[in-house]
């Protein structure tokens, strides 16, 4: 497929959603834009878990399946730190980040790192494996019951033209918005990133950017880390922090970062505003019932129009 | 049916990735039973003109006739059992199959047991498989590596798996053989031996294209040589005329120099 | 000589032997297992072989397609489901419809559902198959819950006659276990012929290099979806045993988890080992219950071990874990290399014999 | 040859082995000895982990204490009592094998579980095929309706609730109109499905009714949907974390109209979870919840009070109604192993013969009709007022 094509679909692509939009708008008035904006708020945290899909995807190539947990376990230790421990918001959030860093990273370390040569399928299960087991230990550590973790700025939902938003979606787009610009940043401008993805793409011409795989690993998983446990932080206050969330989160999350495409951050935040609002319009339209086969089926269809999705690079045929 | 005795009819092809052009209007012939060579520096656009040839790639223009028949949009499988077929400049074996296996692979557009005969192990089925087994073997001797049948192809020394590869390849009963590289990574006296091979299988009939660096090995066996530089021809001939036309010789020097 | 040459051992030589072995080893189970007293593992094992049985059906035929032809698929569970839901409508609903037939059924249907979704989506590769896969799972899940009319909805169907053939009522577990079991091995016998086979190294072929392959005259798009076909037609089988092993069906059965465990069973057990399915399904069944054993065989561990439910899925993720690290091309492979290692020996000796009578060429 | 021999060693090897362990232990095949005789065993299959965690956890924890309090004293007939108590993982396949294994390798008399409805109805067969009695802590109806000879149940049916709710909506807030929104898992559709077909009986029209994924973290586009009806009450059919996040919802989008609940948010969590959303909201629960709806001095809420007291105690939090199904699927067994001791077809006939047993979650009459024990009389409809519970008489 040319590159003009390419184009042209992602135009296609992009204005169907437009319609879509601005039908549902002229159709349904502000209840359409009320459907539009928890579609964004939703898409949102979504987008977040899909960004550290892609994060380690295009480095490493591994789709790492304990991603949704990395969310939960954020939720969770917001939850312990400021909820029960009392500590203010910001050490909490910057506590929670760092330890949930630590802990991707020491598991890259641990399971991932010797693993280096063997098929990505492998990796894949050792990362299911790992959500099992970090799933099972947060059931023991917290519980079986959903928590909650208070909004960082109240619950006085901000109403205009007859729709409304709670403040802490506002606190969500931020964070989406900073963390796609500082992961897209550091793919594209530092050494590092740049480093790392053509250490995905070829090892030889990593080490020559002078980039082993195996730094290359370890910080995207610390990467991905951070983005999931600070979008669990920021979930949190909408979404009950429980210990099984993660799964919910893993699949949408990874449901968006393939059809925004894999290992691109944009992608990653395209798919995931996609998804969730094709998934609150159905809501509104369709019986909600079906509202995921809906948006599974979306999916299915722009893959096989786009198979890289809508922003990946496409699979070269090299002999 | 088909044309004179031209096997191979390349009219005006040109491969465009995206901006830039691997290959601008190229046509040449190959006739039966010779040996062509396709040389040039590289990213001269011949291994692009090869996954052309064999379906791998899609021509942006032109057209490739084989036999006289177009073979432009067919798939791979279905060009090889039309009777063309080739090797690998970076060596392809099937990973985790004994050197047999591998040949056995080659036999495949030439045999025809499907999931339900297989599966089900229909005297059609042995009876075919013995039959792939035992021609498969005659070609592994024909290439002198019946001794490694039961090796895991990917095992053997370098210039083994060229020959293997080779082997699979033959296993189709190919008109053509399209050979990109062969001798890259050979030693003299295999590179020797290799030449023997080929000059073997074109008395037998068989019709050779060639992608080759060593320009003693080219010199040494091909009818005609086609030069391509910046996916055009810039020149084509005999050996000798070739080696001595200034514009192939600056191609040359240009990318030593 | 040449036919000396022509007999060479190839990768599956071994594997008729081994089946037939295993085979005995299995339909034996039963006897021993009432003499385990309940207290060493807390299992009725008859009827978790049975689940283990049918669980193998499915996994077998996805290891067709992930370890030989190296497509994978999430969603194996939806045609788990639809041969289960399919025989289960049809025994439940039409009075007196023999079993056997509405198994056929599912097995079938699975399969034709399973050529319908594959031609379109098998064009994709990697981990875009995977999650178009997974999400015709999802998609199959959700029509389970909301087709109402047809399969009962979230509550499911209820009240589905056991499995009988010929005359034969196959209502105990005991009597299930055979059947189930001698499927299972004829489903081994049937892949393991298909892997020496034409098809077999097509496919093997595919997976080692789709370019290579199709340039070799396999023609792999096709191959993919008929592999497919016969992995979804398994996992058709599979669910229609199942259906008529719990009586009774509802979604809950066929979630996405399902899925995940196959194609762990098959990577655990050992992609591309005609034998890993198989091994899969057995470890991860017998897994959790010797998990559960450990604190009667421990009784050090500490209190708050006891309680099973809270560490049984620790470990079990932990175990996940390592058994990839240690064993990253499955158990069946590092089981293979115990197995060569007593016949290195033999080879050896049969290796210079052959040499010898070469060399006299 | 010497190759063949050595190719056959090891499988040939391993399968002597297997028989001599096979005919070895027929040889001393003395079956495993059946402490059954002294001890009396009752399984137990329970949604310990998985999505019905919630429920199974304080089921486990009041058979348990059951258990330690009954042996404590002279036990069932001077027999010490045993809850052998499974896991399901919410997982029906994983319901069946768990309860073959109680019944043919543990021999337990009789049979306590599931959780949830899906689970309980695949444990079914294996109960009626062995005809042991089943006692289950599941809400579906489909359960017991049609009864099956061997399937009981504790808690109180969906259609109880419901008909509380329907009478909440008649009598107490004087609703014609009114939306549905559920869970679209087992207990929310099954409630949802009832109250459809029910609310036209007594004059109510159903002006919508959505559904929702039980993970689903926002439910305003549903919400917007019923806004658009005339609908002039909610009643949200679900267990936790949804209706919770419906709360906060109808707050966000300013809606004012009344939420009834399911008894599946008849727990503090809720509360917990929906913050100051949660005023207001009404749901049917049981008596146990708050004692005092209970007549002072009446036996029944002399248990409650001493079921309170022990459970808080002994697991540092109050009981919630799961706790008590437990319990009282737990005594009505070992009330009727009183008289019928271990033999399966007593224990079916005593449990049916059941009559006024004065349980936790009300009084359980069984008859050959009616499985279910318990009456719609057994429910309160409960309200939340600055986050605390306060009956609605």
């Amino acid at each position: 497929m040319g590159d003009r094509n390419q184009v042209r679909l992602l135009w296609g692509a992009a204005a169907l959603v437009a319609v879509v939009v601005v039908f549902t708008l002229i159709y349904k008035g502000s209840t359409g834009l009320q459907w539009i904006l928890s579609g964004l708020t939703v898409g949102s945290i979504y987008a977040l878990v899909a960004m550290g899909f892609s994060v380690i995807y295009s480095s490493t190539r591994v789709i790492n399946f304990a991603q949704g947990e990395f969310t939960m376990l954020g939720g969770m230790m917001m939850f312990t730190l400021c909820t029960r421990g009392g500590l203010p918001l910001w050490l909490g959030f910057l506590l929670t980040v760092g330890i949930v860093t630590l802990l991707g990273a020491g598991f890259e370390r641990a399971a991932i790192h010797p693993l280096k040569d063997q098929s990505v399928i492998t990796v894949i299960i050792v990362t299911i494996g790992l959500a099992i087991f970090i799933r099972a230990l947060a059931k023991w550590i917290w519980g079986t019951d959903p928590v909650k973790v208070a909004s960082f700025t109240g619950d006085k939902p901000l109403r205009f033209f007859g729709a409304s938003i709670v403040p802490q979606s506002l606190w969500v787009f931020g964070l989406t918005l900073i963390a796609v610009v500082l992961v897209f940043a550091f793919f594209n401008r530092t050494l590092l990133g740049k480093g790392m993805r053509a250490a995905a793409d070829n090892p030889d011409a990593a080490s020559l950017v002078g980039v082993s795989a195996s730094t290359s690993s370890l910080v995207a998983w610390s990467i991905a880390a951070a983005v999931g446990a600070a979008a669990g932080a920021v979930i949190a206050p909408i979404n009950f922090a429980a210990y099984d969330a993660g799964a919910m989160l893993g699949l949408k999350g990874f449901s968006a970062a393939v059809l925004g495409g894999l290992g691109s951050a944009p992608g990653a935040v395209v798919g995931g505003l996609m998804l969730g609002v094709l998934e609150m319009i159905t809501a509104g339209f369709a019986p909600s019932g079906y509202k995921d086969a809906v948006a599974f089926l979306i999916l299915i269809l722009v893959l096989l129009i786009r198979p890289q999705g809508l922003l990946g690079k496409p699979a070269d045929v090299k002999v | 049916m088909m044309v004179a005795d031209t096997l191979l009819q390349i009219r005006e092809v040109t491969k465009r990735f995206g901006g830039l052009a691997a290959l601008k209007d190229v046509s040449f012939d190959v006739t039966v039973g010779e040996i062509k060579a396709m040389i040039g520096p590289n990213g001269a656009g011949k291994t692009t003109m090869f996954d052309v040839l064999t379906g791998i790639l899609h021509p942006t223009a032109g057209d490739v006739m084989l036999k006289g028949e177009s073979i432009v949009g067919l798939r791979p499988d279905q060009i090889t059992a039309m009777g063309m077929i080739r090797t690998f400049q970076t060596i392809q074996l099937f990973e985790g199959m004994t050197a047999l296996e591998n040949v056995m692979v080659g036999c495949h557009c030439r045999t025809a047991c499907g999931f339900a005969s297989s599966g089900l192990r229909l005297p059609a089925a042995r009876r075919e498989e013995k039959d792939i087994r035992e021609k498969s073997m005659d070609v592994l001797k024909d290439v002198g590596l019946a001794t490694r049948a039961g090796e895991i192809g990917t095992n053997l020394p370098y210039g083994q798996q060229r020959m293997l590869e080779l082997a699979r390849a033959l296993a189709s009963e190919p008109d053509i053989i399209l050979l990109d590289e062969p001798a890259a990574g050979l030693n003299q006296y295999e590179t020797g031996e290799l030449a023997g091979l080929l000059v073997r299988f074109r008395e037998r009939g068989l019709t050779i294209l060639i992608v080759e660096h060593d320009m003693g090995l080219v010199m040494q066996i091909s009818d005609e040589i086609v030069v391509l530089d910046y996916g055009e021809i810039i020149a084509r001939g005999a050996p000798q005329d070739v080696q001595n036309d200034p514009r192939v010789i600056e191609a040359y020097l240009g990318i030593e120099a | 000589m040449d036919k000396q040459l022509a007999r060479l051992p190839d990768a599956e030589s071994r594997n008729y032997r081994t089946l037939a072995i295993s085979t005995a080893f299995i339909l034996l189970i039963p006897v021993w297992a009432r003499f385990i007293p309940g207290d060493v593992l807390h299992i009725d094992i008859v009827n978790v072989m049975v689940l283990a049985g049918i669980y193998a059906c499915v996994v077998v035929g996805l290891n067709l397609l992930v370890g030989y032809a190296g497509q994978i698929s999430l969603g194996h569970a939806a045609f788990f489901g639809i041969g289960a839901y399919t025989t289960a409508i049809l025994c439940t609903r039409i009075h007196g419809f023999p079993t056997w037939l509405g198994v056929l059924a599912g097995t079938a249907l699975s399969g034709a559902i399973g050529w319908l979704v594959g031609k379109p989506v098998l064009r994709l590769k990697g981990h875009y198959l995977a999650m178009a896969t997974l999400g015709l799972g999802e998609i199959a899940f959700i029509l389970f819950q909301q087709l109402k009319w047809l399969t009962g909805g979230t509550v499911g169907i209820l009240n589905i006659p056991p499995l009988s053939m010929f005359g034969l009522k196959f209502d105990t577990d005991l009597k299930l276990y055979f059947v189930v079991w001698i499927i299972v091995m004829a489903l081994m016998l049937l892949s393991i012929n298909l892997i020496r086979s034409r098809v077999g190294r097509g496919l093997r072929a595919l997976h080692s290099s789709e370019v290579a392959a199709d340039a070799m005259g396999v023609n792999t798009s096709t191959y993919k979806v008929q592999v497919f076909v016969l992995s979804a037609a398994f996992a058709g089988l599979g669910g229609a045993l199942f259906a008529h092993f719990q009586k009774y069906v509802n979604p809950e059965s066929f979630v996405l988890a399902i899925s995940i465990m196959f194609i762990t069973m098959v990577v655990v057990g050992g992609m591309g080992n005609i034998w890993g399915g198989l091994i899969g399904v057995l470890l991860l069944t017998f897994l959790p219950p010797v998990i559960q054993a450990l604190p009667q065989w421990l009784p050090g561990l500490p209190s708050g071990l006891q309680n099973f439910s809270n560490y049984e899925l620790v470990l079990y993720g932990l175990l996940l874990i390592l058994f990839m690290m240690f064993l990253p091309k499955g158990v069946a492979d590092g089981l293979g290399r115990a197995a060569d290692f007593t016949e290195v020996r033999a080879r050896r000796l049969g290796d210079r014999r052959k040499a010898k009578r070469l060399e006299g060429r | 040859m010497a190759q063949k021999i050595l190719r056959w060693k090891l499988p040939i090897a391993l399968f002597c082995v297997l028989v001599a362990a096979t005919l070895g232990s027929m040889g001393c095949g003395t079956q495993k000895v059946d402490t059954s005789k002294s001890v009396y065993k009752i399984g137990a299959v329970l949604s310990l982990s998985g999505p019905a965690a919630p429920l199974g956890q304080p089921e486990q924890n009041s058979l348990k204490m059951l258990e330690s309090q009954l042996n404590a004293g002279a036990g069932v007939n001077g027999h010490k009592v045993q809850f052998i108590i499974e896991d399901d993982q919410s997982d029906p396949a994983k319901a069946t094998a768990a309860i073959t294994l109680l019944i043919n390798q543990e021999g337990v008399s009789a049979m306590i579980g599931s959780s949830s409805t899906g689970a309980t109805l695949a444990m079914v067969p294996v109960a009626q095929s062995t005809q042991t009695t089943l006692v289950c802590c599941a809400a579906g109806t489909a359960i017991t309706k049609p009864v099956n000879k061997y399937i009981f149940r504790t808690p109180p049916t969906d259609s109880m609730a419901i008909d509380k709710v329907l009478g909440y909506l008649t009598g107490t807030l004087k609703a014609t109109k009114i939306a549905i929104l559920h869970d679209a898992n087992a207990y929310g559709v099954g409630g949802a499905t009832e109250l459809a077909a029910k609310a036209p009986t007594k004059g109510i029209t159903v002006t919508a009714n959505e559904s929702y994924g039980t993970t689903d973290t926002d439910m305003t586009p549903q919400l917007t949907k019923i806004q658009a009806t005339p609908a002039q009450a909610l009643v949200v059919w679900g267990t936790n974390p949804g209706p919770a996040t419906i709360a906060k919802n109808m707050q966000q989008l300013a809606m004012k109209i009344p939420f009834i609940g399911s008894n599946g948010i008849a727990n503090k969590t809720f509360i917990t979870l929906a913050g100051s959303a949660a005023n207001g909201v009404a749901f049917p629960g049981g008596n146990m919840l708050i004692p005092s709806s209970i007549t002072a001095g009446t036996p029944w809420r002399n248990a409650v009070d001493k079921f309170t007291t022990d459970y808080t105690t002994a697991y540092g939090k109050a009981p919630d109604t799961f706790a008590a199904h437990g319990w009282d699927a737990g005594t009505i067994l070992t009330t009727a192993m009183k008289t019928a001791g271990t033999s399966k077809a007593q224990i079916q006939t005593a449990v049916q013969a059941t009559k006024g047993l004065v349980g936790i979650d009300g009084i359980y009459n069984y008859s050959a009709t009616n499985h279910d024990g318990l009456t719609s009389a057994d429910l309160i409809m409960i309200k939340i007022v600055n986050g605390a519970w306060t009956q609605i008489k």
